[in-house]
């Protein structure tokens, strides 16, 4: 049963990462697609969980919190650099 | 498992040999890139998947999977990093000396 | 664990290196560092080589981990042969590198970074594990990048872009040979690797990879798949050619040489064959090239593939007699090779061009140099008595026993083809009408020629002095030719 | 006593001293020293005739290499003997004649230098007894040579003689080499007296022909046999005392010599009869045929060496002859031949060095060697003239000289082969004294112009030339020591034959000794009178008939010479050459790729399926979940979308997609700090992408045509699947479990839980280091790449 | 145009420290849980990474004046001296020891050498990293 | 039934409703007209699926093991903090990088402070 359910819940995780996707795939804008892997980030955040559930094991509960920061700093180098294109700075006040 | 593994290899190789024959260096650099993820994945498979639990011992099980893949996948995503790295740079230090990213132009014609 | 001593080769170089970076500003000083660390280097190799021709077969278990666990060092004379040559024309090289080389170069990490080239492959000719091979490669092919591009020009950049790609795609290639291996045989040691192999009998599964491996090494050693090599080779500073020229190559010689008289060796029929066309198609193809062009630095490139192509054709033949003349020829090749690069260099310097229309009649002005040049050409056509003959001697005798009078045929014409591709820049370079006149002549920088002075002396004296290295030769060969020798004193398994 | 060493060894000794003593003997002393070389050497040669003779041998080894069988050994009989005797005689004789001859702008170090250095090296390869040492010398003797004819560089027909010179005897230098290597193979040995003391047993052997024909090829380019005698004319470019010395009395006779000492080993069959002698007839006529339209005098007396060469050859094919039969009188009678190529040899060395001389005193005084411009010098030079005409009716074979002795054992010998019962000579045997007696013709009439034309009528002299007086008494002593000799040899020919030619003969005929050669002048009205006499009219007839058919042999067109054909046989394999190699070596990446990978899947695709190796069995798999099978195709059709993608920055979205799908098999294969490592790098790879991509352009769609995409997807489609056959190939069938399974004893040796981290730290630690190395190299590269930036406006970066 | 980015550089400070700590974790947990010297030093160094984004490389290497590459080859040279330090006691190069100790206040606690080499191993990949991000974005 | 098999069942059925809003979040992400309506569903409604997954897996250890995860903790932390930043970011470099909005939208209240 439970087992079922946890097999259900990674594939629907996994749906909304090909739907995510499709979005990154058709755009059409390029803050769009950010968004998307945005997304794909984050539902991988709970695909592994829910695996780790699966697995019983805690192996996997910093993988957990590695992808929560690299999604974020995907993201932000991504928004800077659809932003600007410069993604780091090079002085300050310039 | 192991055998739709080898497909994906097959399919990612295929995807990345045709980056690598483009004429962009961007594309090139991509398709390494891809290249290198697909051996890593073959590299995992060819030691077995699945067949015990995660090599920590502290998971106190009866099998473990193969560790040693797993280290040497671990080598190898260092090193294709720093090359990934290197040869970005390479990339854009060449478009800045020769002013094409296009390897149709990079010929060279040094000798009659 | 005497044996630690082993790893020196390797490590001396990388910490001494390192130690550079924090030197970063003292140009001489790191020059004469790297070149007392060479010097160094050479020397323990040197006592490696005699303490293998007493002890058999030593080897070092890093951390103390019993083969096929860890990772270990193994040091036949094969291998300890190549480190001591290639450690010597480093020096060498080094020395010719502390007068010639610009300050810039010499601040941003020159000296590092060949110190580390060495490094990698000092540690490929002694590692005793496959993956580990694959890592050295690596330390190896970075450096080489890194010395590729060290002055940013034009054509630097972009040659370095095709070296640099096709590296990538070769070293994924062998990732994937390795993965292959460990899938079939579960073990990276290349003794126990040899070992299974044998115990199953190279199934036709195993030739399939091993022609893999092949591919591998055929593009680190440009046998065949030398596309990258004429480009790499002719661009970089001139130091950085003749290590490349020297020794680049050499690494991927020695791995298929390894690899297939070690693990593969059951199935020569389709291995050996397979090389055999590869080393005729090499011959045919450095020998057109060194002739269709007047850019001395092509040349020289396209020489460099008349080498290999000619060394494996010992492999292919595989007989210890031509095994023998192939290390003699590996040998000969390194020291030839990197004063072929060296000379040029120095040409290219005094007439600021590298077309050969551009100079004329440097004899007159720097004699010793013509002679020098002179001397490198005979070497390598394989004139007696230099370096290059005895090679040769050995190569074609062991294809007349074998009945590969193809092979013998191309690597005889090849020379003919070497000699009259160095012929035509002596021929156009030193005779003729000098040009520039006495007094307009750039003054050859002191000491420039010393480097190549010393390698000529190296090319004569291995030529008559061939009975001196016979017995470490003799030694590698039979190692070779007989892998259980190899496999013995690795698994410890009582003979 | 290693006196016949060092007699080899003591020509190098001092042409290495010469650099360093000439700067304080000063020029013009420099030769009396070299002289004394030769002079010493001749006489210790000498010194060997009464034990020689007595068919004592002398031999003498120093170990060089012995592990491979490859010994100094020094060896002297008969053969050797008369060799050393010419070698080091005319080697002082030219030496002589060389410090007259030299200007003093010459650079005399060098000269006597390379001159030395020849001198040991044919020393060494007429001693030797070992193979490899012979070739050794043999290869010395081309350089040293090369470098003699280059002795002026600045000209361009110097460099040009010296290159075709030394490509054409390096060339039979290997064959020859391949030829030895073969001797060895079939014997398994190096030294000759052994190879001839067992060959009986290896004529059946399949190298056997392959040897001789290979050792042949390198006799016939070092003594100029047609058609490789092109290179000869050429190096006349030398200074005259060099082709006095090299290029008519010693090294060309190499050739000779070689055949010579391999009579033995190989002959005494068709095949080395045949093509020794008409290979020498052909080169007999085809010399004396292009000497007789030659304007330059040293043109004709090389393509008269030619000829003369040729002769000597084709008397040492009739002579092997002689081994068919063995012991006995049909032996003896055949072996007559190879006594008169012997006497001819010497004959040909006084005549033609002394001719030489002559035509170096006429351009040393005169200034040029134009027949056209030269004429009526009788008067001027009396006794160069003397000289001239002694030499040329010797060579000519008129009585009272030499030349007429061994003339004549030549048409004797033609005319005995014409009647051999074997190798089917009596179907064509007739041809050999045929052309024997055409070439002879010729002979006469290149003779007769080289003495009347030079010496006769006026002179046609422009005003630049010197007025022709006799030159210094120096420069005539070694043609008149020569003309002693021509004549000298005509009255008491006996004393040479029975000392040096007989002596000579039984080493290279060991098992005929039914041949007790005399020589003598008349033998009655016989075949060989009357072919001489013959040659007397005719050639006088069409000396005076020249000018109305000369015209019809230089006729002849410039492009149908050998030299043309070698010329641009050099010239069109260059351009070939080039046009091959720069067709596949574009500088053009992609296409580089393309023939790896086609390589690849050729080689790869093609072992797996030619061994049978190709295997599938699923078998063994684990189990797919769906949601496995969902990521599967989440990285599928990212990958594929990559190649679509319009933009770089959606390419690398995409590639993230990839990496973080890649990151989430770790995960569910069971492999954290994999699944770490994999997200981190990911990461930082991205960003990495994206601080690049500012300097970098926009990517625009491949431009490339639909057949190259075409090919290109059938590259990358054939390489996927040769990976995923042998992939799985490889998981259906393993061969052994992996080491593995010891690793997980890592908490009792490492102390360590996290297997892969003991692995990394501590089993396999090295790896670790060397892949912290990688990085850090990689990050001074990408320093380097940055901060140096020396291209801009220093062009001369881009080579040093 | 000047942008504002306070709520970014806020937060920032929180999360850098979080992800320092957590590399920190990581690089101490290697020995029995996942991380290591790899993955601590790679974290660290994107902890460096999310400094360059919010900030400017300028501010950064004011706030922190370290030589990146001297750092690596620190890091490098510290990896091999824990190899080399057993050659002089009598083992094998790159041999590890470890072993178990009761401190006061940890209590039972496993200390080993191979934490010294996997600290070079960190301070490689945290030079590199950062030396790599910031030649390139100091780029003009 | 005991209260570990209810914190169990409690824990996956908030896993199943965390997968649930994440597809259904997917779905707006494909359906909405413009970035800055997607961005909406990215951030608002995939958050809640985290945190809602996350809760679950906490739960789930809670009451199997008995094992209270800091690292789950720290992470749902990490994602309240980090995700309204980063969209906060997307949206606005969308904006500054002149995408569109959709046809459907009334007004645009920043044109006037950004176009100058």
């Amino acid at each position: 049963m439970i087992d079922t359910i946890l097999t259900i819940a990674l594939s629907l995780f996994i749906l909304a990462i090909i739907l995510a996707l499709y979005r990154i795939i058709r755009g059409p804008s390029m803050p769009d697609r950010v968004v998307a892997l945005d997304m794909i980030g984050v539902n991988l955040i709970s695909g592994v969980a829910v695996f780790s559930v699966v697995l019983s094991t805690h192996a996997f509960l910093e993988v957990i919190l590695i992808v929560g920061i690299l999604a974020f700093i995907s993201t932000l180098a991504l928004a800077r650099f659809v932003e600007r294109g410069d993604i780091v700075e090079h002085k300050h006040n310039r | 498992m192991e055998s739709l593994i080898i497909v994906l290899v097959g399919v990612l190789t295929t995807v990345a040999i045709y980056l690598v024959l483009s004429k962009n260096v961007v594309r090139v650099i991509l398709g390494t890139a891809i290249l290198s993820h697909a051996v890593h994945l073959l590299i995992l498979s060819m030691g077995g998947l699945k067949l015990g639990t995660v090599p920590l011992l502290g998971e106190e099980a009866v099998n473990y999977v193969d560790a040693l893949p797993q280290a040497l996948i671990l080598t190898a995503i260092v090193i294709s990093f720093a090359v990934t790295a290197f040869i970005l740079v390479l990339a854009y230090r060449a478009y800045q000396e020769l002013g094409t990213d296009n390897l149709g132009a990079m010929r060279g014609s040094d000798d009659e | 664990m005497m044996n630690n001593i082993l790893v020196l080769p390797m490590l001396l170089p990388i910490i001494v290196g390192v130690l550079l970076i924090f030197l970063r500003t003292y140009g001489r000083i790191q020059a004469w560092i790297s070149l007392i660390a060479m010097a160094l280097t050479a020397g323990i190799s040197g006592y490696l080589l005699q303490k293998v021709q007493t002890d058999g077969i030593i080897r070092l278990d890093f951390g103390g981990w019993e083969p096929p666990f860890g990772i270990l060092f193994v040091a036949d004379s094969f291998a300890v042969l190549l480190v001591l040559t290639s450690s010597i024309i480093t020096a060498i090289c080094l020395s010719y590198a502390l007068i010639s080389t610009s300050k810039e170069l010499q601040t941003m990490y020159f000296y590092p970074t060949v110190l580390f080239l060495i490094a990698g492959v000092n540690g490929s000719f002694l590692t005793g594990d496959l993956f580990n091979l694959f890592v050295c490669f690596e330390v190896m092919l970075l450096s080489s990048y890194v010395l590729l591009t060290l002055g940013n020009s034009k054509r630097q950049l972009r040659e370095a872009i095709k070296y640099v790609s096709i590296n990538i795609v070769s070293s994924w290639f062998f990732l994937v040979a390795l993965a292959f291996l460990y899938g079939a045989i579960g073990t990276l040691n290349m003794a126990h690797l040899a070992d299974r192999v044998a115990e199953v009998g190279q199934t036709p599964l195993l030739t399939t990879i091993s022609i893999v491996f092949l591919i591998v090494f055929s593009l680190k050693a440009g046998l065949l798949l030398y596309f990258w090599l004429p480009g790499s080779y002719s661009s970089p500073p001139i130091v950085t050619s003749a290590l490349f020229g020297a020794l680049l190559t050499k690494v991927g010689i020695y791995a298929l040489f390894r690899v297939f008289s070690l693990i593969f060796h059951h199935q020569p029929e389709i291995t050996h064959t397979v090389i055999g066309i590869m080393a005729a198609l090499t011959l045919i193809g450095g020998s057109l090239g060194a002739i269709s062009f007047n850019d001395l630095r092509s040349i020289a490139a396209y020489n460099v593939v008349v080498a290999v192509g000619f060394i494996l054709v010992g492999l292919a033949i595989a007989t210890p007699a031509a095994i023998e003349g192939s290390i003699y020829y590996i040998i000969h090749d390194m020291v030839a090779k990197a004063l072929l690069f060296l000379l040029i260099g120095t040409m290219i310097t005094l007439s600021g061009t590298s077309k050969m229309a551009g100079m004329s009649g440097l004899m007159k002005n720097y004699p010793l140099l013509g002679w020098s040049f002179f001397i490198a050409m005979l070497s390598l056509a394989g004139i007696p008595p230099l370096s290059g003959f005895i090679g040769k001697v050995l190569i074609s005798s062991a294809a007349i026993d074998n009945g590969s009078y193809v092979l013998l045929a191309l690597s005889l014409l090849s020379s003919i083809f070497v000699l009259y591709s160095l012929l035509r820049v002596f021929k156009n370079c030193f005779w003729g009408e000098t040009i520039v006149s006495k007094e307009e002549q750039l003054p050859l920088r002191r000491g420039v020629l010393i480097p190549c002075l010393v390698l000529v002396g190296l090319t004569i004296l291995i030529g008559l002095g061939t009975e001196i290295m016979s017995p470490y030769v003799t030694d590698a060969a039979e190692t070779l030719v007989n892998p259980s020798v190899y496999i013995d004193a690795v698994l410890g398994k009582i003979q | 006593m290693y006196l016949l060493i060092l007699t080899i060894l003591i020509p190098f000794f001092f042409s290495a001293l010469i650099p360093l003593i000439h700067n304080r003997v000063g020029s013009i002393h420099l030769g009396w020293l070299v002289l004394l070389v030769p002079l010493v050497l001749f006489s210790i040669f000498t010194a060997q005739i009464p034990a020689i003779s007595n068919s004592d041998i002398l031999m003498q080894t120093v170990h060089w290499i012995p592990s491979l069988g490859i010994n100094f050994t020094v060896y002297l009989d008969g053969l050797s003997l008369i060799m050393a005797l010419l070698i080091t005689g005319m080697g002082a004789l030219v030496v002589l004649y060389s410090i007259y001859y030299l200007s003093p702008s010459d650079s005399f170090p060098h000269f006597y230098a390379y001159l030395l250095l020849f001198m040991g090296a044919m020393l060494g390869i007429v001693l030797s007894d070992n193979l490899l040492v012979l070739y050794v010398f043999w290869e010395l003797t081309s350089i040293s040579s090369f470098l003699l004819i280059a002795f002026w560089y600045h000209r361009k027909n110097s460099r040009y003689g010296a290159q075709k010179s030394l490509l054409i005897t390096v060339f039979g230098g290997f064959g020859m080499l391949a030829g030895f290597l073969m001797l060895h193979s079939m014997t398994g040995t190096f030294s000759i007296r052994e190879i001839i003391a067992t060959i009986a047993q290896y004529t059946d052997h399949a190298l056997f022909y392959p040897a001789m024909f290979l050792i042949l090829l390198g006799a016939f380019t070092k003594s100029a046999q047609f058609p490789f005698h092109i290179w000869l004319p050429d190096a006349m470019e030398a200074p005259t005392p060099v082709s006095a010395y090299l290029h008519s009395a010693t090294m060309v006779k190499a050739g000779i010599y070689l055949v010579a000492r391999f009579t033995p080993i190989f002959a005494g069959n068709a095949a080395w009869f045949w093509t020794v002698t008409l290979v020498g007839l052909v080169t007999l006529f085809w010399g004396a045929y292009c000497a007789v339209r030659q304007t330059d005098l040293k043109a004709l007396l090389a393509y008269s060496t030619i000829s003369q060469l040729g002769l000597i050859m084709s008397l040492f094919g009739l002579g092997s002859a002689a081994l068919h039969f063995g012991d006995g009188e049909q032996g003896a009678l055949y072996g007559l031949a190879i006594f008169a190529a012997l006497f001819h040899m010497v004959n040909h060395s006084t005549f033609k060095g002394a001719l030489f001389m002559v035509v170096g005193i006429v351009d040393h005084q005169v200034g040029t060697r134009d027949i056209r411009r030269l004429g009526g010098l009788m008067a001027a030079l009396p006794i160069t003239f003397t000289f001239a005409v002694i030499g040329s009716f010797s060579m000519a074979g008129l009585p009272f000289l030499n030349g007429f002795l061994s003339k004549e054992m030549f048409f004797t010998a033609s005319v005995n082969a014409a009647g051999l019962p074997v190798f089917g000579a009596p179907t064509w045997g007739l041809v050999i004294p045929i052309i024997a007696w055409v070439a002879s013709v010729f002979t006469f009439v290149y003779c007769m112009i080289f003495v009347f034309r030079t010496f006769f009528g006026t002179p046609h002299l422009k005003k630049a030339d010197r007025k022709p007086v006799e030159p210094t008494l120096g420069m005539l002593v070694s043609p008149a020591i020569l003309c002693v000799f021509i004549i000298g040899l005509f009255f008491a020919p006996n004393l040479l034959g029975d000392y040096l030619l007989r002596p000579a003969l039984n080493g290279i005929l060991p098992g005929i000794s039914g041949a007790t050669p005399h020589i003598s002048a008349w033998h009655g009205f016989n075949t060989e009178l009357f072919m001489t006499l013959g040659i007397v009219v005719i050639g006088t007839v069409l000396f005076l008939t020249l000018r109305s058919w000369i015209k019809i042999i230089r006729l002849q067109p410039a492009g149908w010479t050998f030299t043309a054909v070698y010329n641009s046989f050099l010239k069109n394999l260059k351009k070939a050459s080039n046009w091959i190699t720069t067709h596949y070596m574009t500088g053009h990446l992609p296409s580089y790729f393309a023939y790896i990978f086609m390589f690849f899947i050729l080689i790869a695709g093609g072992t797996l399926i030619y061994t049978g190796a190709l295997s599938i069995d699923l078998t063994s798999d684990s189990p797919i979940s769906v949601y496995e099978g969902l990521l599967a195709a989440v990285m599928a059709i990212a990958a594929i979308s990559i190649l679509f993608a319009k933009s770089h920055l959606a390419a690398i979205l995409l590639n993230g997609v990839l990496g973080f799908s890649i990151a989430i098999f770790f995960v569910l294969f069971r492999a954290p700090d994999l699944a770490l490592t994999q997200l981190v790098i990911e990461t930082v790879t991205t960003v990495l992408f994206l601080l690049c991509f500012l300097f970098l352009p926009e990517w625009t769609a491949e431009d490339s045509s639909k057949r190259t995409k075409l090919r290109n997807a059938l590259i990358a489609i054939g390489a996927g699947v040769t990976i995923t056959l042998i992939g799985l190939t490889v998981n259906s069938g393993k061969l052994f479990d992996s080491i593995s399974g010891y690793f997980e004893n890592s908490y009792e040796l490492t102390g360590g839980d996290n297997i892969v981290n003991a692995i990394l730290g501590d089993f396999r630690a090295f790896d670790t280091m060397l892949e912290s190395l990688v990085l850090f190299i990689a990050g001074l590269g990408v320093y380097t790449l940055i901060r140096l930036k020396l291209g801009k406006g220093s062009g001369k970066d881009e080579h040093q | 145009m000047n942008i504002n980015d306070v709520i970014l550089k806020t937060v920032s400070k929180a999360v850098v420290l979080i992800i320092l700590t957590f590399g920190i974790y990581l690089f101490f947990s290697g020995h029995n849980q996942p991380g290591g010297g790899f993955i601590g030093g790679l974290v660290i160094a994107s902890a460096f990474v999310l400094m360059f984004l919010s900030y400017d490389s300028e501010t950064v290497s004011e706030a922190l004046p370290i030589d990146f590459k001297k750092l690596s080859g620190l890091g490098v040279l510290l990896a091999m001296t824990s190899g080399i330090a057993p050659m002089f006691l009598g083992g094998a190069f790159l041999s590890q020891s470890f072993g178990y100790f009761d401190l006061p206040i940890f209590g039972k606690t496993e200390l080993a050498t191979v934490t010294i080499f996997e600290a070079g191993i960190a301070l490689t990949v945290i030079g590199v990293v950062v030396n790599i991000i910031l030649s390139i974005s100091e780029d003009e | 039934m005991s209260i570990n098999i209810i914190g169990e069942y409690f824990g996956v059925f908030l896993i199943l409703i965390g997968s649930m809003m994440a597809v259904i979040s997917a779905i707006g992400i494909i359906r909405l007209p413009d970035v800055y309506t997607r961005s909406h569903a990215a951030t608002k409604s995939s958050t809640l699926a985290v945190l809602l997954s996350l809760s679950g897996t906490f739960i789930y250890f809670w009451a199997t093991e008995n094992f209270i995860s800091v690292r789950l903790l720290l992470g749902i932390t990490f994602v309240f903090l980090t995700a309204p930043v980063s969209g906060h970011l997307l949206t606005r470099a969308a904006y500054r990088s002149n995408v569109k909005l959709a046809n459907a939208s009334t007004e645009d209240a920043l044109e006037k402070l950004f176009k100058k």
